[in-house]
Order: C-alpha cells, then structure tokens, then sequence
C-alpha cells in the first residue's frame, strides 16, 4: 500500500486505513476510494466505539444528575471539552459546542454581529468563503445597516494583504471573516497575519477553520483569533457537533444567542441571568454522545500527530497536482504548489460537465463531489458553474490518487 | 457502454437540438439546479395553442442538456394545455435511462423549466441544494 | 418481571428491558433502575446498531452527492425524515430537524418572534413551562417590546381553560406557547382545546412535546397546532438531534434562522434566495447519523404502539403514586390520578432535601432526578427550591418502582 | 453508616450552628447553586481586622447545610484577609468526607458566598446549573 511505502525523497506518509471500517466497503466490486474528506470524514473505530460505548454504558444527561450514571455523562462529556479545547490550543472555558461550524458563525452572528454592528460598519469576508460563511454576514449586515465587502483573490487563488491593508485603512472595518483553508481551492491563508493587522486596525477577527483543524496544526492562542469556528463531521468525529473557541472576555460581553434550559443562572417570570461559560452559548440539552465521539477523534487525530497529517496530505497533494497535469483536457484551480495548498484539489475536465464527471468515477467507487461547493461567489469568480473536487485525508493513498486518475481517463474516454 | 450514457444521450449532448435564442416568443422562463447552479432557459412561441416554435438555452450535464434537447424534438407542435400536464415520468421515459434519485433533478430541468414557462409558476420541488 | 405479568384488572404492559442494553450495567453490585428518562432515555439496541451501520457502512454528506454513497446516506437521511414526520402525523416539508427543543423553539422566537411581535402584542405562556419555553420567548417579547404573560396553575396542576379565554378576549395574544405534558407535575394539558380557543382569537399557538411525544399518541394534525416540538434524545432517539413539526404555509412566510450552506437556492455577493421546505430552516451539514438513529426509534416505538407504550406509564404510575402514598413523609405535585398525567412524579421527602434523597437513591442505583427540572417559575409557585423526580419509559417495571420506595424509606432511616 | 452522611454531618444539619441573621453587619453576600436554586447569605461583623461575628442563613441540603455550619465555627475570630485566601481543600477538609463532582458545589457553597462577601467578587466558577 503506498501509505506504506518511504522513499528518500518523499516524506514520512500514514499507513491507517485498517483503523477505517467503511474502507473494506466494495460496490460492484470496485474498492471504496473516498476523496470526499474536505465533504464529511469517514470515522476511524475508536470514533465509532467511543459512540457505542457511551450509548451501552454510561448514557445519561449531564451537569444536574446526582446518581452514578449521569456522574459518568458528566466527567466523559466535559472531560472530552477539555481534550477538545486542547487540541486547537484553546481555553476550555471559551470552547463552545454547537451543531456544526454553520451555527458557530451564527452565533457569532446574532450574538455579536446583530447587537454591535451599526450603519457605517463593514465586515470583511473573502471571494473564497463557504455559504456559511458568507450569507449569515449579509443577513447581520442587511439587518444592522452594516456594509458587507469581500477581499478579492488573485488568478492563483491567493488572497491580497495589500488589498487587506487598504480595506484596513478606511477605517470602518470591525471584523473580518475568512477561511482559514479553502474548501475549493485549497488555499492556506495567513490567517496570524490577518489576525495581526486586523488587530492593529481595531477590528475583530473570526476564523473558519472547517477545514484547517482536520489537515494541519492548528493554534488557536498562537494564530490570536477572536473566533475559531470548525466542525466535527470533517475532522473525523461525527455529524452533529460544531466547536467555537473564541476570546473569553469577548463571550462573557456578548449576550446568550440560543435560549433555554442550561445557559442559565436563574429564571424569574420576566427576567433571567445567565450561566458561565462555556455553558451560557448551550443552550438545552447538548450533543452529549457526539462531544464524546468528538473527544475520541482529537485523541486520534493528536496521536497520528498533525504534522504528520499534514505531511501526509501533501504528499498526496503533489502526487494528484502532477498527475492530473500529465493528463490531458485537466484543468485544476488554485495555487500551483502543495506547499501552498491543503487537501484539496479542484479542476475540472474539458467537454465534461463536472456531474457527468462525479457520475462516471462513482461508477468506479471513486468518490469525488462535483458542485459549486457552497461558494457561489468564489465560482462565479472562476466563471465555472462547478467543479470536480477530490479532498483528502490521513486514511488516503497514493492508490486512491491512480484510481481517481484512471477514472478521469475513462471519463474521458465516454466523452471522447 | 455505460446506461445512462449511452451513444443518443451522448450525441444530443455535443451536438443538442432547438439551442438559443428565439425572438420573438410568447412564453419563456428560467430555472437553476440547485445541486450545482446549472441554468436552463426556454422561450416558446405559440400559434394556435401550440407550441409553433420553441429554444432552450444555458449550461448543464451531459443529462439535463440531451433531456432538454429531445424533450424539445417531442414539444414542437404539441397542444400547450397538453404540455402543462407533462410530469416526470414523461420526460423518464424519453430518455429511457436509469438514474439515481441526485440526477433525476438533472434529467427533469428542461421539464421544471417548461412548466415554469408554461403554468408560469415556478416553485416546483427539485430538492436540497447546496 | 413486572413488565411480563397481566392481571385481570392491570393493562397489558410492555416487557422490553431485553431490547436496552444499558441494563444490564450494575454498579456496586445493584442492577441499573433508570427512573429519570424524563430527563434523557435510555436507547435500544435498534438504534445504537443503526448509528453503527451509518458509520460503518454508508458515511457521506448528503444532498450533493453523485456517488453511490452519497446517495444511500441521502436515502436513509430523506427516508428517516418520512418516518419521523409520519411519527406524529406531521407534513415531511414542515419537519425540520433542529439540535434540540430548545432550538426547535428558538428558531421561531427568532424567526417568527422577533420578526412579527410588536409593542402591544402578548406571548402568552404557562406556569408549568420549562425554561427552554420560557427564557425564547423572555428574550423574543423584550427585544420587540410585546408583553409575556402567564396562564396560572391550580394546586392540582392543572390549567384553566376559563382563564386562557379571558387572556385571550384581551385580544392581544399573538401566540400561546405550552408544554403538551409538564416535566415536573405530568400534567398532560388539553391541548387541542386550546389551540381551537387560541385559533379562534386569531393566535398561533406553539406546543412543547419534548414529553408528550416519548410517551403517548401525538398526532400534529388532530391537534391542529402551528408549531409542535419536540427532542429525540428522550423519545429512545440519539443526542443531538430535534424536532420542529410546523404549519408549512407558516414557514414558507418566516424567513430563515440559521444561514449558510444547504438552506439556500442561490447567493451572489449581497443577496441571496432561499431552498424550499424543509432545506430553508436547514443550516450547514445535517446532524445526518443522529437523524438516522431518530428513524431507528420512531420506528421502535411505533412496533411497540404509543397506545400501549402510555398504558405501560400510566400502569407504572399509578403504582408509584399508590406506593408513595403509603409512605409517611412524602408530598406528590400535579394530578391526583395517573389518567391527568404523563409518565413522571415530583416529590418531596419531609426533612430531607431533594439533592440528599437523590445522592441516598443513586447509593442503591436508583436513578432520579433532583433538581429545579428547569422550571424555577413553577418551583417558585411550588414554594421549594427543587424537588425529586422519577420518570418512567418502556423498559421501566414495577420491580422499578419498589427498588424506589425501598430506597426512599432507606433515606428516610438515615435522617430519621 | 454512610460515608457521606457522616454522624457530625447529619447532626449540623439538624442543629446548624450560626444561622440567622447579623445585625449590624459590615459584610454580607448570597449566592445561589445553580445546580438546584439552593441559596445561601452571609452576614459578618468585622473588628480588629477580624471576623468578629458571623451568621448563614439560606436554605439547601445537608452537605451544603452542614459545611456552612461547620465552616462557621472556624470562620468567627479569624482574619478577614486570612478568610479570603480560603480555597476549596480547606473545605472539603474540614468536612472530612468523600463527594462527587456535582456534589462539590453543594460542599463549596458556602465557602463561595464567605469569598464573596470578603472580596466583593461574585463570580467564583461552579459548574453548570439547569
Ligand atoms: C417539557 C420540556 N421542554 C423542553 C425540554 C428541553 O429539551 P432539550 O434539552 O432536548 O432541548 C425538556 C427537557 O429537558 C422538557 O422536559
Ligand atoms: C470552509 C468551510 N466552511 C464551512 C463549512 C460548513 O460546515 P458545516 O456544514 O459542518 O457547518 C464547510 C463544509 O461544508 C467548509 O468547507
């Protein structure tokens, strides 16, 4: 398997697909060859029996129970937080949970964004965000009369930070919102950088790390953030559970944005006050069994090292980038190099709508998404209606790369 | 030869008939496929309550550009009350091909499009998008 | 067991403790008496094997998928949907999945509440409510500067349908929010009565059934409400995942709540346009596993047939108030007979605070409840800071029920 | 004999000594436990630099009522500053018994409305409440 294999040259690469049980999963007969990752994860064993486990023995609610059980809830539930919090480098009492990195933003959003922002304002996005992190700033900015701009990028995908130091200089921003890795160009931003000019320029800084947390190191008290939003389902854990690490005092300003049942200190007939954090942005009952699973991934994630991750995926990077520039008719968008970019490569093919594409690999059970990705603008910019997309992940390998490839070739074969 | 892209779908889809513009028309519309932003037009002209002449225009797959293509081959010269009353299956059978449930909105565009043109109402279900 | 004998006199009861294995834990050698599924439910092996199988055989995101994955994790998400709105006889289009009620909830105080209530206006709400039905609609009146009112209890618990007609001849209601079944009393209120009363006055009414729907029929339609909510994790479902059953016409003319990928049709630089019901209130990556998993249960709950599921409860607590009561020093809130109440009993122990009777029974493994229930309004009409609950769910048996008196009676031996 | 429902225990809940109200008072602060609502005051008269008296009052359950009891005892003739460096190991010492995480706020309650009144700060973290 080449996840095995080390040569001088290439670096140190992962060998974990025996950790993934969906990969021994064959559809008419083809293996499965997922290059979906940047979409959702697979979930290694560990994910998966760390959910089982919390359901067959300790399942209980937490935080107001007294008997044994809801005791055990209680001590997996935020003793995961605490793994959790850590694995970003974030405190563990501004490490909030939500449904996914889409609520997270929200939250910051309604909470920050509708309360603060006033005509005269203008938040900062970039051409490359995802949906989620675009369209709750134009409702934010719609509602508080708020200027919404967005920072271009270039041919190779990149952002400007001229551009950024003049958006800086009219002196009207109070927050930029960007990806930390691009969903479709895979673009790694210099997101302490931003962070250090925003800052500068009095104005806050939110940070989309959806896809950054599963692909590389990640420091969330090195990088300076505001706000960190990721979400679990990418970064090997399960579906239903977002993270929000943010700047404490930051939250402790900010009013409650969900309402109910545990985000509380008391309730009268009129009036409430609120819990502490982390707990005043939870509101009812959490995601108890997914923050577990949750805590299970990072543990998994932090033992195959993230450097290594990283390693990896860029090796698998390079190796995609030079093969699919040996074939014909392939275009691929974003920086040029694997140095510059994350696990994730976009192109598309000539004479093959990016469906017809997605539709032939799959017939080889090989997995690729072809969509505008949920970044409309970004592809309105590139002037494609879609893209073919494969993405990443530590359980890939260099096979995975030659099936994908082969793949295209007999797409293109249909086509031809 | 794989089904669903067999030498007819592939043909209509280099080379699709009754593509562009057609001025002047009586009826037109425009729809999106969510699932990725593939946009199909049409205009209609209408003579007699019939569909006289009739152009699609846009971008799309392989599948919603043939469907359009020799869906338009069966609407010119049909009633315009008989075309309002067109569904799915109609448009299925044309094609005579398998599809996955994600692909039946690429293969029912040029269909969502001319009902929006014809009924004029256009808030006809494809499903979640993106 | 119990759970296995027929009297003459008793209803057929369920005998289903085989089908959950969290019951078979012991600690310090007493077997598990979970008497607090009011708070979260214990869940069968049906859905802990459906999470599995989601991870370990069909993981993929859904909705954009071409892939032969995607489009079985598509189907067993859509197919879930189906079932869990013909659960309580509610429209697919208009069954939204939430993280919680207490999102449920939110999202219209959010977006009805704050888009429609005007100075002037009254919520109307009830006594009995849990917070999270609450402190929405505290946020949601003050932030537009309409009134929240209160319908009153009587000692027994019960509401007067003579004072929902006088508050609503005021003729400023715009909604009446309340909870279908009382957490803390049981009480089950009528419901349809008054949505028929509040409908008549012109205002939509939003019902709580985050009880109700674990323990009894629930039929959407037959009840006529405009919003009904409710949260899987105590109906046997996983964590993580709610439930809004709505008025469809009601949400096409809401605008969303939470934005970003999936609740859209199109987004360009400033503006965008919305995805159909159900997608529109449908932010970001579905809590896809834990809709599957809410499928598992409706469907297990459904095999076991809610009418027999309430005639299970209503046995057991006619049990638990008929042995309660034989014990000296113990005070029961709400209804006197089992017909007026769900499946839970409040009490309280003479001379022993509730915290002291729940450590005492978690001792022998008895699993209650002591706390607020997150309702302090009630609590403070109550007169106590707190009271001890059990609660009760198919696996419980009788044997359940003598494991908790046998311990309270401990309790009282150690304050005697 | 339960562990935690130790004789002394049992006996200051019944009896608790200090309880009531101060007046005049030069210190005084509440607190609730967001566990269950459970509330407790104090009052305290200073001289010298010292607690020269001191009463609870509240109402919660025998840990909570017990420990604020049993503190008391400790609390009246020490130094005001040297009562403000009080951390939860002297507690949970003084009350010699084993307790679960949740139960810990019950323990500490008192302790977390004694800091309060002695610093004037009222946010001493207690862990998630309903
Ligand atoms: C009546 C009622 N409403 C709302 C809730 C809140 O449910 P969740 O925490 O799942 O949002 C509960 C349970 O805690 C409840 O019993
Ligand atoms: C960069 C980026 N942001 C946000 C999201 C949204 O994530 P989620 O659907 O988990 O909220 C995604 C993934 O779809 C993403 O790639």
């Amino acid at each position: 398997m080449a996840g095995a294999m080390r040569t001088a040259t290439a670096p140190p690469t992962l060998d974990v697909r025996a950790d993934f049980p969906i990969l021994k999963r064959e559809i008419n007969g083809h293996r499965l060859v997922y290059l979906d990752s940047a979409s959702t994860s697979q979930k290694p064993e560990a994910v998966i029996a760390a959910l089982d486990d919390y359901y067959r023995h300790h399942n209980a609610n937490i935080h107001r129970g007294v008997y044994p059980l809801a005791q055990e809830a209680d001590a997996l539930f935020e003793g995961a937080r605490k793994r959790i919090a850590g694995f970003t480098g974030a405190p563990v009492r501004s490490t909030i949970f939500t449904r996914n990195v889409t609520e997270a933003i929200n939250l910051v959003a309604y909470s920050w964004g509708r309360t603060t922002l006033r005509p005269g304002d203008t938040v900062l996005i970039t051409e490359m965000e995802h949906h989620s992190n675009i369209v709750p700033w134009q409702l934010a900015t719609q509602a508080t009369g708020a200027e919404l701009r967005y920072l271009e990028i270039d041919d190779a995908g990149t952002l400007s930070l001229d551009q950024l130091e003049r958006e800086l200089e009219r002196g009207d921003v109070r927050l930029v919102a960007l990806t930390h890795v691009s969903n479709v160009l895979g673009t790694i931003n210099p997101v302490a950088e931003v962070v250090a000019r925003a800052h500068a320029a009095g104005a806050l800084v939110l940070i989309d790390g959806a896809q950054a947390v599963p692909q590389m190191p990640v420091d969330f008290a090195a990088i300076g953030a505001d706000f960190y939003a990721w979400t679990g389902h990418k970064a090997l854990g399960p579906t239903g559970v977002g993270v929000l690490n943010a700047d404490a005092a930051l939250l402790d300003s900010m009013p409650p944005f969900l309402a109910g049942g545990d985000m509380i200190a008391s309730v009268e007939a009129q009036h409430s006050t609120w819990n502490e954090l982390p707990w005043k942005f939870e509101a009812g009952t959490s995601m108890i069994a997914q923050v577990v699973g949750l805590g299970a991934a990072v543990d998994y994630l932090g033992a195959l090292e993230m450097e290594r991750v990283r390693a990896h995926e860029h090796e698998l990077v390079a190796y995609t980038l030079e093969q699919l520039a040996a074939t014909g008719g392939v275009k691929v968008y974003g920086p040029a190099s694997a140095d510059d970019r994350g696990g994730v490569v976009s192109f598309s093919v000539a004479g093959i709508h990016p469906h017809d594409v997605a539709e032939l690999l799959g017939r080889e059970n090989v997995c690729v998404r072809a969509s505008h990705h949920c970044a409309q603008p970004l592809m309105a910019r590139l002037g494609v209606p879609a893209t073919a997309r494969a993405s990443f992940a530590p359980y890939n390998v260099r096979a995975d790369v030659d099936a994908l490839v082969e793949a295209v070739r007999g797409a293109q074969r249909v086509f031809a | 030869m794989d089904d669903l892209y067999r030498d007819f779908i592939l043909e209509h889809y280099k080379r699709p008939r009754n593509f562009g513009e057609l001025e002047p028309h009586d009826l037109e519309a425009q729809e999106q496929n969510p699932l990725c932003g593939d946009e199909l037009g049409v205009q209609i002209r209408v003579a007699d309550g019939r569909i006289a002449d009739l152009r699609f225009n846009g971008h799309g797959c392989a599948i919603s550009q043939a469907a359009a293509s020799i869906a338009s081959e069966e609407l010119i010269g049909m009633d315009v009350e008989e075309a309002a009353t067109l569904d799915a299956d109609w448009m299925l059978d044309l094609l005579g091909i398998d599809i996955s449930a994600t692909r039946r909105k690429c293969a029912l565009l040029s269909l969502k499009v001319l009902r929006h043109a014809v009924t004029g109402e256009g808030t006809w279900p494809v499903g979640a998008g993106g």
